[in-house]
């Protein structure tokens, strides 16, 4: 397995100096415990935090700054945070407004965030996102959180902005949460630095239908084929679980898991576009790109999110980060 | 009585000595980080050596290694180890370290973990290694039994637990977006528990002989 | 090969339809013959066209819109784009000021781009961008554009944005252009789909230094080793080309080229940052992420360019594109 | 004299059955997109067979191939085609097809590639096959040579051509990147225009027997 890397154990911190100082207009980055925090935190509002292990890049750090989170805490690649990160990244951006964490439904993240959540000595709350719909809705620990945690991060950041109380931001976030759901596919396994390669292995003629976002096997080992069928696969699941009806308004993201082309992650979005569009569905916002990737796995996810009026107002609302940006005056590249 | 950095240099070494048949337990039914979060928590441990040494106090020792694990390990069983430790901490907090007051602090300890995990035996995780383990210990307390005997019998005890997990479905943690898919292979958690616990009984049973 | 595609021929229309939707506030597409134009162009600004083979995306495509390339004129799969496309985009987005083509140097670009010129009937220069330093200086058709031209078309765009006449930009490009140097290593080839796999493959235990972005080879196989002595190699031979002085202002690029993560570019970042950091040069400007990439190639490259203060101005300038964006007011994200 | 679309169809015969081969030259030495290109470009050629059939005037026809080639291949050999096949049409403009004639458009037409490509023979590209084959025509014509001998020997001449390019270093195209690497592999340029033309002079020569 080759990257551009040092050491494992230094990987993480590395590359977190580099990202502080290619945003140092945005960011500041603490290094022990690791968190990214915005460089202007906007007095009176409920802080916004998440994080989740590192190695989804540009999710969680690259969404730190205006519009969006107030900081982010990384934990080593596919591991989650530990408590005393989000307790030290609490400490630095939160007021008496209180915290949000914004979390994805793994256990370790669960309970990470649970146990700083605990010693955390202003009010908080916590918005699960659980969008994988490859795991039935009734699985036992609930579905993953995956590429929907953008969508929950953003609409939820710009509320926040707006100075919205914390019992305010929670609903509206399990709201979002609860109207968005995705589903990925892995072409390929992806490299785990610490383990010096793939965490599996698949055929030339077989894809994981329903993959998570750390290299975990799919739902299923599916045949491959030509991406219209992949993708009918993908979106009619999609459909079957949100069920928008005619006239619905829609945001669809087409995520890129690592390794695969913007050609290619284009051309996942015009078909699944296509199909909701027959639908009679309003595909009224959308996000194309690699956000939350999975290290350099080939793949991609569809997530779909049914918006109302207002979770369009707050995702047209201004953001300014390391990942995703519109609708800031004024703001130089990293001046 | 050793003291704690020798046991968890054992501990250490047994993760060692099966990281890559672990690593790969965990690459099939999770993702692969295990054997890394633990020896990243053992070693932060290790770095302590000198202060935990110093530390005569078990209690006190215990919390400082929960706040280690806490922090150094993440991850499903960071937060897990971290629990236990806390826990096994507050409950020897003024007491004397004996196989009663241990066997008792460790059933509190596993108590806490269920409920951090919203978890329990037969889930295929490391409960089902050390919840068994747990109660023996209270069993073979009560009973008196030679802390020799108990040393080598807690061994056989973790490695049934850990043992059988593998046959059942996985309703927690990442395995249990496998399905039936999970089946036939044993839980990555399990198998250290079972690892650590054996790891550290031997140290103890050898430093008895001396 | 597995990638999310029906068939070759089909791959990059399908691609660029799902591109003009996603973005439809941005942009519009024209597919007989193929370009892609921004929606609104200024009046009376000298239009700003590029192209080149697809598979580097978001460039050109990405950076077709306000403050940046008016039109962008993609080719197939690394293969140069036709004269009639440029003569049709040129028809749709130039006025009396003319028309600034900016070329990436390789023979089959500049010759189409070329043919276009003779034919168009408005006046008309052409950048070209040969950043690459992988070939000597001297080398007999000039050297390769790579990472550089994001450069080059953003800092021409703003300056395009102002009114700037014609002779006015292509001094300025020119300027840029030769202020700019660039060097890539690859960690693995890329699968060109019309190949049906890579175009080379490498031994696990070695890179290409001063790769294309095309899959051809680098200019030498070397030794796999740390990022750090892969980029002190990388640094120095940009250096040694650039020649910044203590207390120079530059502005430093690093860009993936396909599948490398976020991770790996921000700590080649951090290494390259330092390493000029120690030099006494001042990064005053920096981009980090996929821009020129070589479809799902491994691997990354560093680009300097040397600033002064007017170029400084110009990269800061507001530009709303699909994949760079800064500095606009009340730009949704796709309303 | 075979209708155009004959000719076209024999040439992207050759192509496709050397179509492997081809590839393999143009991804060690360049991008591997070549034979693509060309099969692209004769293709949409062939689609226009009818349209081709109809004009009885070679210059327009060459002039509606040129047009063709010219969107439809892109890169190098793209513009390079298209701006021989327009030469060619230019200077055939109102003269009748013989060898004569023909060989002196395609002169022009070589020196309007060299132009174009700023390159000459000896750079290891298209050219050394096709400015030989230029040369050796007008050569032929002049000495009033039998048709069907110049059919064959100018495969001969095509392919010596595109042989002299195996042991150049390249100067021109991407090749031209790999200094050293490039010797002792054929240009895939020069191969692609020898399989053409011997594919071409092998249908005209058949039509002629006939
Ligand atoms: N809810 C839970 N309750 C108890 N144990 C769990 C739970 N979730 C996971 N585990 C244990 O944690 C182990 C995985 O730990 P680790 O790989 O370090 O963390 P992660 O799963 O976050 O990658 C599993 O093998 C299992 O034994
Ligand atoms: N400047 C040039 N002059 C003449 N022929 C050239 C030149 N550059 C490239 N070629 C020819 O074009 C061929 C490559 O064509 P092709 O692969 O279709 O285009 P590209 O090089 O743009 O990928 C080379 O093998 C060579 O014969
Ligand atoms: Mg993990
Ligand atoms: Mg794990
Ligand atoms: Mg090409
Ligand atoms: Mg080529």
């Amino acid at each position: 397995m080759k990257k551009f890397i040092n050491h494992v154990d230094t990987l993480l911190d590395e590359s977190l100096r580099g990202f502080a100082k290619a945003h140092a207009d945005l960011v500041e980055v603490s290094f022990s415990p690791r968190f990214v925090r915005r460089k202007e935190v906007a007095p009176g509002k409920v802080a916004l935090i998440s994080g989740g292990g590192a190695g989804h890049e540009p999710l969680h750090t690259g969404f730190v700054g205006r519009g969006m989170l107030d900081a982010a805490c990384p934990g080593q690649v596919f591991t989650s945070p530990t408590p005393d990160q989000m307790l030290a990244a609490a400490e630095a951006v939160a007021g008496d407004q209180g915290v949000l964490f914004i979390v994805k439904n793994y256990a370790g993240d669960v309970m990470n965030f649970e146990m700083a959540a605990e010693m955390l000595d202003c009010p908080s709350r916590t918005v699960l996102v659980q969008d994988d719909i490859a795991l039935p809705k009734e699985h036992e620990i609930g579905r993953r959180g995956v590429a929907g945690t953008t969508i929950v991060e953003k609409i939820v950041g710009a509320a926040a902005e707006e100075g919205r109380s914390l019992d305010d931001l929670k609903t509206l976030g399990d709201r979002v949460a609860e109207n968005t759901a995705s589903i990925g596919v892995a072409l390929s396994g992806c490299h785990v630095p610490a383990l010096g390669g793939p965490t599996f292995e698949l055929p030339p003629d077989k894809i994981e239908f329903g993959v998570g976002i750390h290299g975990e096997h799919g739902r299923e080992i599916a045949e491959f084929a030509s991406a219209t069928e992949i993708v009918k696969r993908m979106v009619e699941a999609i459909n079957e679980e949100l069920q928008p009806k005619r006239g619905d308004k829609v945001l669809l993201h087409v995520n890129g898991l690592g390794a695969t082309t913007l050609m290619e992650l284009y051309l996942v979005y015009e078909l699944a576009h296509e199909f909701w569009h027959q639908e009679g569905v309003e595909i009224a916002r959308s996000l194309v790109g690699n956000y939350t990737t999975a290290l350099d796995m080939a793949g991609c996810s569809v997530t779909l999110t049914r918006l109302d009026d207002e979770m369009i107002r707050l995702w047209d609302a201004p953001v300014h980060t390391a990942a995703l940006r519109w609708g800031y005056d004024h703001t130089g590249p990293n001046s | 009585m050793p003291a704690i950095p020798e046991l968890i240099q054992a501990a250490l070494a047994a993760i060692d000595a099966h990281a890559e048949e672990v690593t790969e337990l965990d690459k099939t039914l999770g993702d692969g980080d295990h054997v890394t979060n633990l020896q990243r928590g053992l070693k932060a441990l290790l770095a302590q050596s000198d202060e935990l040494a110093a530390l005569d106090d078990w209690s006190q020792a215990l919390q400082k290694m929960a706040m280690t694990l806490m922090s150094q390990i993440g991850g499903a069983s960071g937060s897990l180890y971290a629990t236990l430790f806390m826990t096994l901490a507050k409950q020897l907090k003024g007491k004397e370290m004996n196989l009663a007051n241990f066997a008792e602090a460790l059933e509190a300890g596993v108590e806490a973990m269920k409920q951090r995990g919203r978890s329990d035996v037969g889930e295929k995780t490391m409960l089902d290694t050390l919840v068994p383990v747990a109660a023996y210990l209270k069993r073979a307390a009560g009973e008196g039994k030679d802390l020799n005997q108990v040393l080598e019998e807690v061994k056989a005890v973790a490695t049934e637990g850990m043992e059988s997990t593998r046959d059942m479905l996985a309703t927690k943690g990442r395995a249990s977006y496998l399905g039936e898919r999970a089946r036939g292979i044993v839980d990555a958690g399990a198998r250290t528990g079972q690892l650590m616990i054996c790891a550290v009984a031997d140290r103890l049973a050898e430093e008895m002989t001396r």
